[in-house]
């Protein structure tokens, strides 16, 4: 299978207001995913996978290393479902957007579209004409996924999608992201520090601490057999071990 | 008994049509027992704590029931004494630990605020009684954090300034509102570790809420399960973990995932 | 529209329309000549002829209001569109890319700033000659800076929200994101700007006619009528009351309009 | 780097100054009317007007002119009004009381009334004094300062006979009948910008009130009374006092009309004078010294401000 | 100022001006009329005018004029002191002439001194001035201030020798002076002077209703008005100045005498005065105002009586049958001006002439209208420095660098170097007439009125007069109280 997205000795570091010296936040960070494929990014609070998506998609500058994405309209859950929907719009048009920029769909049309991703999503057609400020927590998580679907990527980037959502709707999201990985051949990197969620959506796991990668494998023989005593940490608090 | 909650129904009138969030709740909380309210998002968790903790909105909405607190009726409770039970007698900590905060206080006086309205003590006294707080809950910085203002803690950090700044007047109650929803699971299971330490230590009594049955599984004795604003199942909690009886609650635990690891 | 169903802007559209009103039926028709003198009727106080008396030349001031609110209208109106639409194109530019042109633009705007309308007017007058048109120009100019400064301000924070981010990420163009996407969000506090600055901008019109530099005689302005009816304040306070009331309605309606705008976009 | 940051802004503050002075040099250039026309008013010809051009260097290229000019102010010499043939660092040490007197006058009217009205407001929320506050309010900010001054000239200096309008008393002479008689001017300046921060702060309190952290003071058992002013007040006022940094700016640029309707002869009276006089030495010290207020009251809002908000970012601009 | 309302101190004045001494101190240099006529008080010349407009003997005590005119002798009065407390001498004299009559930088200060030959001194007390060219005119140019020679910085220390003294400023906002003790002539009354700045004319009436002034000499007849019934003497006097729409004679299309004859048939100089000043100014028909009794004449008023139809008519002749659409341009600083232009605005639209009013800063008008002469017309009042007909006409000959209308008539400076040459009186006087009729027929400007003044003074003070020339005597004013005490 080609590879979708290649990162190579990837180096990111931010400015510190107050201090001279730059924090760096990853170090030589490398990675692949195929096309098609489950990724799952997972480690403590800081450790630097948001950093790593942001950089993907070139959100950020980047101090050294190379990063090749093949994909077309690669797309990012934000982590924070707070600011990532604009405040301004409704529901309906956020959705919208990414039809308006790429197709030349009707509004009807485009309307129609919308409909079908919201039940997609699981939400109700009644929320169209919402706010996002009208929105709960879930409610607006399940909108983001939703406009990044919309664009059609081969690459999504969901920064901790499931974090604000209980354990039923969790359930019911994650089932709609690995349909449309089935039926698209959608590769996804999933993030997050949940490492039981992992374990049954992820084709292959990477742990990260402190901007460095320590172990990647298989769910199943990382879990059964950690190499790292971080990783061992890890499954530990999450009950796993 | 500690808490005793009867018939407790929350209705808000801030809409056209009132719309009933607590339907009937009874619940009952003996001293130094932890017990665990489950149910999915919206369920009316917060509710029923926030009427227990006195921090209803009083416009818009309508309270019926009881709620019984050491011999007292906190519903019916003028709001002056009900204030000299809040902080004191019940603690309470919040979901949000980035919001939770006054971002422009000192993590200090925030801490001891309790102090400074419940108790007599002097500067030194309360900062000394704040200081070993905050050691307890395993901020060891303690200095450092006492002087910094929140935005200079990280999410974990913060959650357990929360706990200490619950704990510091020493309350037989504390309720404790998805606590570790925003952190990541190292931090998560520090918590849950703290708040059995201060359970054991102090004895005091904790109300947990949660929407993840198998957190609520390891620290609470027993469960409460809610619906739509009603209790729906409630025991001991191995009991209604392992043997649900209803519907809703054997969804929730089908949707916790299943780590066989002996499989592979 | 129907979003706007609130108090404030009801009573806004009411005050503003009839002031536009006035404005417009001043066009075509005014009681009597507003720069027609009557000797007869010089400074006679409030009858059934004259509504609000007449002024030292004998002119009717009702009539004079109408003509006079169409100008300081239409000076204060685009002195206020000139003020925002320049103001919100360097402010969006220097606050969502940023660097040094912001640092350039940012430092030319507060000294701008700190220069006095009055003077930036004489400039503007002096190259370009007087008139409304120019007049307005002036004005216009001299209103850019405050706008640009919030409008960036504004701008920069919206920038870090990681909506702009995934905007970005769905193909929009940075002109679409700055004006279809930050924009709106910005709206509340552009708004109450821009109430402001009309309040401003009547003021400033006031103050150029007192250097002679505003409304040109015998043509009516509010703020000339106003600065004028100072010297007969004493024997007929009508003549200052009636321009300030009418100015202190029209920018009412606007900043009410403004308000249930704000609203609207809140709830 | 706290140093580095204040540099900056030190740059920052230098170069608005510069660019200020150099609009002002320019504008001189375009519009018409010199000092030399000014001086010879109607005695003035096209001959004596070139040869008091020349006596007074002004026929020398504008950029060099400009130079000497910069490099003068910056040994403390703002040279000479033609006018008055006074040095104008004397003529403004002189004015620049008067002015500050008025806007510091205004502005402490400004922050106390607003505090104490809007804080009023915000607990009496939906109440008939709300209510009242409101459409008062509205007005209040709709009614030009220039408009204001001239209903107080008649309402309490023609009719009640509070004061003597124009009956400005020098500082030098009396200060306490100096002070009374900016009372009127500061609070027409003051109403406007009062009742914009009365419905700033109302509304900022209002929004912190629904945060959460005003729920957690709650639940240690603080009254309402001690939420609003021991948690929210505070971080209520963050957004008035960028309100009042850019009110207090304002002020002290925008002061010309109001000293008009008050015959007050502050900063804004020599400045309209010496502009009319082309009296270009004044001209420029004053714009100067004014853009020079609106930087520095920046800087100490921007100081204030990150005492008040650990948050702020060094090197972040607010407004 | 303030202290001054309960009416215990009689030796204090305040007065209003309406703008601050902006330009000199010197006096010979300065040329605001607002701030010469304060300047009045302050520095004498060897001659000075009375409020009849006779020249009387000042710091000369006597002077010898020789039979060919041409040999002026003055003879210095004995122990006159400067505000500085020295005593004038010669030199002073000598030196204040010079001053005034140096050519270096062109025209001499006071252009009439072109004409002198020499200034000497034969003794301590003895100047002699020698003309080139007789000058029947020449004596009231010797109001020209003495100054000290010893001051070195004239324009900001004024050091005369009248009967105020200078005594300090604060800029925009007062000056004050004060009663020279050592005055040769009858000291001043009032102690002290204070000159208040009220920038803004419309809160003067406020003012002095509230008593923060105690004198305004310049208001208008509205606000003589308001004055009405309150403790304020209006007093009434003229300007002294020859207000008419100036007209650029070199630009189309009043390059045509048939156009700005139309212009003077069509407007109505009493309607304007019922306008503007209430009613009360006086025509005038050529620049000349009846100061100048010798030289006023009536006749010239009803030359141009307002005649619509004759107006058209010589509107068509001129090739605008529809009329056509001009600028007026006007100070802003002085608002019977504007006001005036509106009502011209408003007389000329009867005849199909469109004119817009653009109102400058006076500085801008200096350089524009005055200097450069780049208008098509404007509204302002001018004024004679001096009491003689020169002073009024000289401008309108065609080469005189202040002749801002471009008025260009070989008649007219014909019959002003004439006048300017004889020596006989009754010749001169013909002369000038002459002149007054060409500038009348040639229709060189719209003459309008000579403003009046309304002075303001409150009723406690007496004294005040009114002088032919542009001037406030301050020295004239006293206390009515004050005086029946003694
Ligand atoms: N814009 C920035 N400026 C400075 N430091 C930053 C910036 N963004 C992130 N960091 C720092 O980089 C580190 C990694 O942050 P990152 O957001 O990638 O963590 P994360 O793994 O996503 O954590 P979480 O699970 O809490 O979301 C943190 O220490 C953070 O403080
Ligand atoms: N101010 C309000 N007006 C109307 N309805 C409200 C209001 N606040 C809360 N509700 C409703 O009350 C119900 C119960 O809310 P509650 O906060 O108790 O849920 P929860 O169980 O804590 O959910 P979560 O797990 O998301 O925190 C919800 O349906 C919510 O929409
Ligand atoms: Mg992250
Ligand atoms: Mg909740």
């Amino acid at each position: 299978m080609e590879e979708i997205l290649k990162v190579e000795k990837l180096n990111v570091s931010f400015a510190q207001s107050l201090k001279k010296n730059r924090k760096q936040v990853l170090t030589d960070v490398s990675l692949s995913m195929k096309k098609g494929e489950i990724l799952g990014l997972a480690g403590e609070s800081g450790s630097g996978k948001t950093t790593i998506a942001k950089a993907i998609l070139g959100m950020i500058p980047i101090d050294q290393g190379t990063i090749t994405c093949n994909a077309r309209t690669p797309q990012m859950v934000f982590q924070d479902p707070y600011s990532s929907l604009n405040p301004a719009k409704t529901v309906s048009w956020i959705l919208q957007e990414p039809l308006r920029m790429k197709t030349k769909e009707t509004a009807a049309g485009r309307v129609e579209k919308v409909k079908s991703v919201l039940h997609q999503i699981g939400l109700e057609e009644n929320l169209m004409n919402r706010k996002p400020s009208e929105l709960s927590g879930g409610q607006r998580q399940r909108i983001c996924i939703g406009t990044a679907l919309m664009s059609e990527p081969e690459l999504l980037i969901a920064d901790e999608p499931v974090s604000a959502l209980d354990v039923t709707i969790q359930a019911q999201v994650l089932q709609l992201l690995k349909s449309i990985h089935e039926k698209k051949q959608l590769a996804i990197l999933f993030i997050s520090h949940d490492l039981r969620t992992m374990y049954q959506f992820c084709d292959r796991i990477v742990i990260l601490r402190n901007g460095q990668i320590v172990e990647e494998g298989k769910p199943s023989t990382l879990y059964a057999s950690p190499k790292e005593e971080y990783t061992r940490l890890l499954l530990q608090s999450a009950g796993i071990r | 008994m500690l808490l005793e909650i009867k018939q407790l129904t929350i209705e808000f009138h801030d809409h056209l049509v009132p719309e009933t969030v607590v339907k009937n709740v009874t619940m009952s909380m003996e001293e130094g027992e932890i017990v665990g309210i489950v149910g999915e998002s919206g369920s009316g968790k917060s509710m029923t704590a926030l009427s227990v903790a006195g921090l209803l909105p009083r416009k818009d909405m309508k309270k019926k029931g009881e709620i019984w607190f050491e011999g007292q009726e906190l519903l019916s409770l003028p709001r002056k004494e009900l204030r000299l039970l809040q902080g004191d007698e019940i603690g309470m900590i919040f979901q949000e630990p980035m919001t939770a905060l006054n971002p422009t206080m000192k993590i200090g006086k925030q801490v001891e605020e309790s102090l400074y309205l419940h108790r007599d003590l002097s500067r030194t006294e309360r900062r000394e009684l704040a200081l070993s707080w905050l050691e307890k809950v395993e901020l060891n910085d303690s200095e450092r954090v006492y002087e910094s203002y929140p935005h200079e803690l990280s999410g974990g950090m913060r959650q357990r300034v929360m706990i200490a700044a619950a704990m510091v007047a020493g309350p037989k109650l504390l309720i404790a509102d998805e606590p570790t929803t925003a952190l990541d699971v190292t931090v998560q299971a520090q918590i849950i570790q703290l708040l059995k330490k201060i359970n054991e230590k102090n004895n005091t009594a904790i109300l947990f809420i949660s929407h993840d049955l198998s957190l609520v599984k390891d620290l609470c004795d027993r469960v409460y399960v809610m619906k739509d604003g009603e209790v729906v199942e409630h025991g001991k909690s191995e009991d209604v973990f392992y043997h649900p009886m209803e519907d809703y609650t054997k969804q929730l635990i089908a949707a916790i995932p299943v780590i066989d690891l002996e499989q592979d | 529209m129907k979003k706007y169903k609130n108090f404030n802007f009801i009573m806004g559209v009411i005050l503003t329309g009839l002031v536009v009103l006035i404005a417009i039926i001043g066009c075509f028709y005014t009681p009597y000549d507003p720069d027609a003198m009557d000797a007869v009727a010089k400074n006679s106080g409030i009858s059934m002829d004259h509504w609000m008396g007449c002024d030292n030349f004998g002119r009717d001031i009702f009539s004079r209001i109408m003509e006079g609110i169409r100008n300081t209208f239409l000076i204060s109106l685009f002195t206020v569109a000139i003020g925002t639409i320049v103001g919100v194109l360097i402010g969006a530019v220097t606050g969502y890319f940023g660097g040094w042109l912001d640092e350039i633009l940012m430092r030319i705007n507060d000294a701008l700033f700190a220069f006095p309308s009055v003077l930036l007017a004489l400039v503007v007058i002096s190259l370009l000659g007087t008139g409304m048109f120019r007049v307005t120009l002036a004005l216009g100019i001299a209103f850019i800076p405050s706008f640009a400064r919030i409008v960036r301000s504004e701008i920069k924070k919206q920038v870090t929200q990681d909506y702009v981010e995934s905007a970005k990420l769905m193909g929009a163009g940075n002109f679409r994101i700055i004006f279809v996407h930050i924009l709106p969000n910005i709206l509340p506090v552009l708004l109450s700007s821009i109430m402001i600055g009309f309040n401003n901008a009547v003021l400033a019109e006031a103050g150029l006619s007192y250097l002679g530099i505003g409304v040109q005689p015998p043509d009516a302005s509010l703020g000339r009528m106003l600065s004028e009816a100072q010297s007969f304040l004493f024997s007929m306070p009508w003549y200052a009351l009636f321009p300030g009331t009418v100015i202190v309605i029209m920018v009412l309606g606007f900043a009410l309009m403004a308000e249930g705008i704000t609203q609207a976009q809140m709830k | 780097m706290k140093v580095k940051y204040y540099c900056k802004k030190f740059i920052a503050m230098l170069l608005t100054l510069l660019a200020v002075s150099f609009f002002v040099f320019a504008a001189f250039e375009i519009i018409p009317g010199d000092p030399a026309t000014s001086i010879l008013g109607t005695n003035a010809t096209k001959e004596s007007v070139q040869a008091l051009r020349e006596e007074m260097g002004l026929n020398a290229p504008f950029l060099s002119r400009y130079f000497s000019w910069v490099l003068s102010c910056c040994k403390g010499d703002f040279g000479i009004s033609y006018s008055y043939h006074i040095p104008v660092r004397e003529m403004i040490a002189d004015k620049l009381p008067i002015t500050l007197t008025m806007t510091v006058l205004a502005m402490l009217m400004t922050m106390i009334v607003s505090v104490l009205l809007g804080v009023f407001l915000a607990k009496h929320t939906r109440s008939v004094w709300d209510k009242c506050g409101y459409v008062v309010n509205q007005i209040a900010m709709a009614i030009p300062a220039f408009f204001l001054g001239i209903l107080f000239t008649y309402l309490f200096g023609l009719i009640l006979k509070w004061f003597t309008p124009g009956g400005y008393i020098s500082y030098q002479k009396n200060f306490v009948g100096f002070l009374g008689y900016l009372i009127m001017p500061s609070i027409a300046i003051a109403i406007p910008k009062c009742a914009m921060s009365v419905k700033l702060l109302r509304s900022s309190i209002l929004t912190e009130a629904g945060k959460d952290y005003v729920r957690t003071a709650y639940s240690r058992g603080n009254s309402t009374s001690q939420v609003l002013y021991r948690h929210v007040l505070k971080n209520a006022m963050i957004p008035v006092i960028t309100f009042w940094g850019m009110a207090l700016a304002d002020m002290s640029a925008g002061s010309i009309v109001v000293e008009q309707v008050f015959n007050i002869p502050g900063l804004g009276r020599i400045l309209l004078s010496s502009i009319s006089n082309r009296d270009y030495p004044v001209v420029e010290a004053v714009i100067v010294l004014i853009a020079f207020l609106v930087v520095i009251t920046n800087f100490l809002v921007d100081l204030l401000y990150r005492k008040m908000d650990h948050r702020m970012q060094d090197g972040e601009d607010l407004k | 100022a303030g202290d001054k309302a309960e009416g215990t101190s009689y030796d204090s004045i305040t007065i209003g001006i309406p703008q601050d001494l902006e330009d000199s101190l010197d006096p010979h240099i300065v040329s605001a009329a607002g701030t010469k006529e304060i300047l009045f008080n302050i520095y004498e010349g060897l001659v000075k005018y009375d409020a009849q407009g006779n020249l009387n003997a000042a710091i000369a005590k006597d002077y010898v004029i020789s039979e060919d005119g041409l040999v002026y002798t003055f003879t210095l009065r004995d122990g006159v002191k400067f505000h500085d407390g020295s005593t004038v001498t010669v030199e002073d004299v000598i030196y204040s002439i010079n001053r005034c009559a140096d050519t270096s930088n062109g025209d001499p200060l006071v252009p009439a001194f072109s004409n002198i030959a020499s200034v000497e001194a034969p003794d301590a007390s003895n100047v002699v001035i020698t003309l080139n060219e007789p000058d029947s005119e020449f004596l009231a140019y010797m109001t020209t201030a003495i100054i000290p020679a010893s001051n070195e910085n004239p324009e900001s220390v004024a050091i005369g020798t009248g009967p105020y003294k200078y005594v300090t400023r604060v800029p925009q906002e007062s000056i004050t002076l004060e009663a020279f003790d050592e005055y040769w002539g009858e000291p001043a009354h009032i102690q002290n002077v204070n000159l208040k700045i009220c920038a803004n004319p419309d809160s003067i009436v406020m003012e002095l209703k509230g008593g923060s002034i105690d004198m305004y000499a310049r208001i208008t007849d509205s606000q003589a008005a308001e004055l009405e019934g309150s403790n304020f003497n209006v007093l009434e006097g003229t300007m002294n100045l020859v207000q008419a729409l100036y007209l650029n004679n070199d630009v189309a299309p009043f390059d045509d005498v048939r156009v700005r004859q139309a212009l003077c048939y069509a407007i109505n100089p009493q309607e304007i005065m019922d306008f503007v000043s209430g009613g009360q100014g006086t025509e005038i028909g050529s620049s000349m105002f009846p100061a100048f009794a010798k030289y006023y004449s009536e006749d010239l008023n009803h030359v141009y009586d307002q005649n619509i139809e004759r107006a058209k008519e010589l509107l068509a002749e001129a090739g605008y049958p529809d009329g056509f659409a001009f600028t007026i341009t006007v100070p802003s600083n002085y608002q019977q001006h504007i006001w005036t232009a509106q009502v011209l605005v408003e007389e000329l639209k009867q005849i199909g002439v469109e004119a817009t009013i653009e109102t400058v800063e006076w500085d801008s008008w200096l350089s524009d209208v005055y200097v450069d002469r780049n208008y098509t017309s404007t509204v302002v009042g001018v004024d004679a420095p001096q009491l003689t007909a020169r002073a009024l006409l000289e401008r309108f000959t065609s080469d005189s660098d202040k002749n801002f209308v471009n008025f260009s008539s070989a008649a007219y400076d014909e019959a002003f170097a004439n006048a300017i040459a004889t020596t006989d009186d009754a010749e001169q006087t013909g002369y000038y007439e002459e002149c007054l009729r060409i500038l009348t027929d040639e229709a060189a400007n719209v003459y309008i009125q000579d403003l009046p003044t309304f002075v303001a003074i409150n009723d406690s003070i007496g004294g005040y007069e009114f002088y032919p020339i542009y001037v406030q005597d301050f020295a004239s004013l006293y206390y009515i109280d004050a005086t029946v005490e003694q």
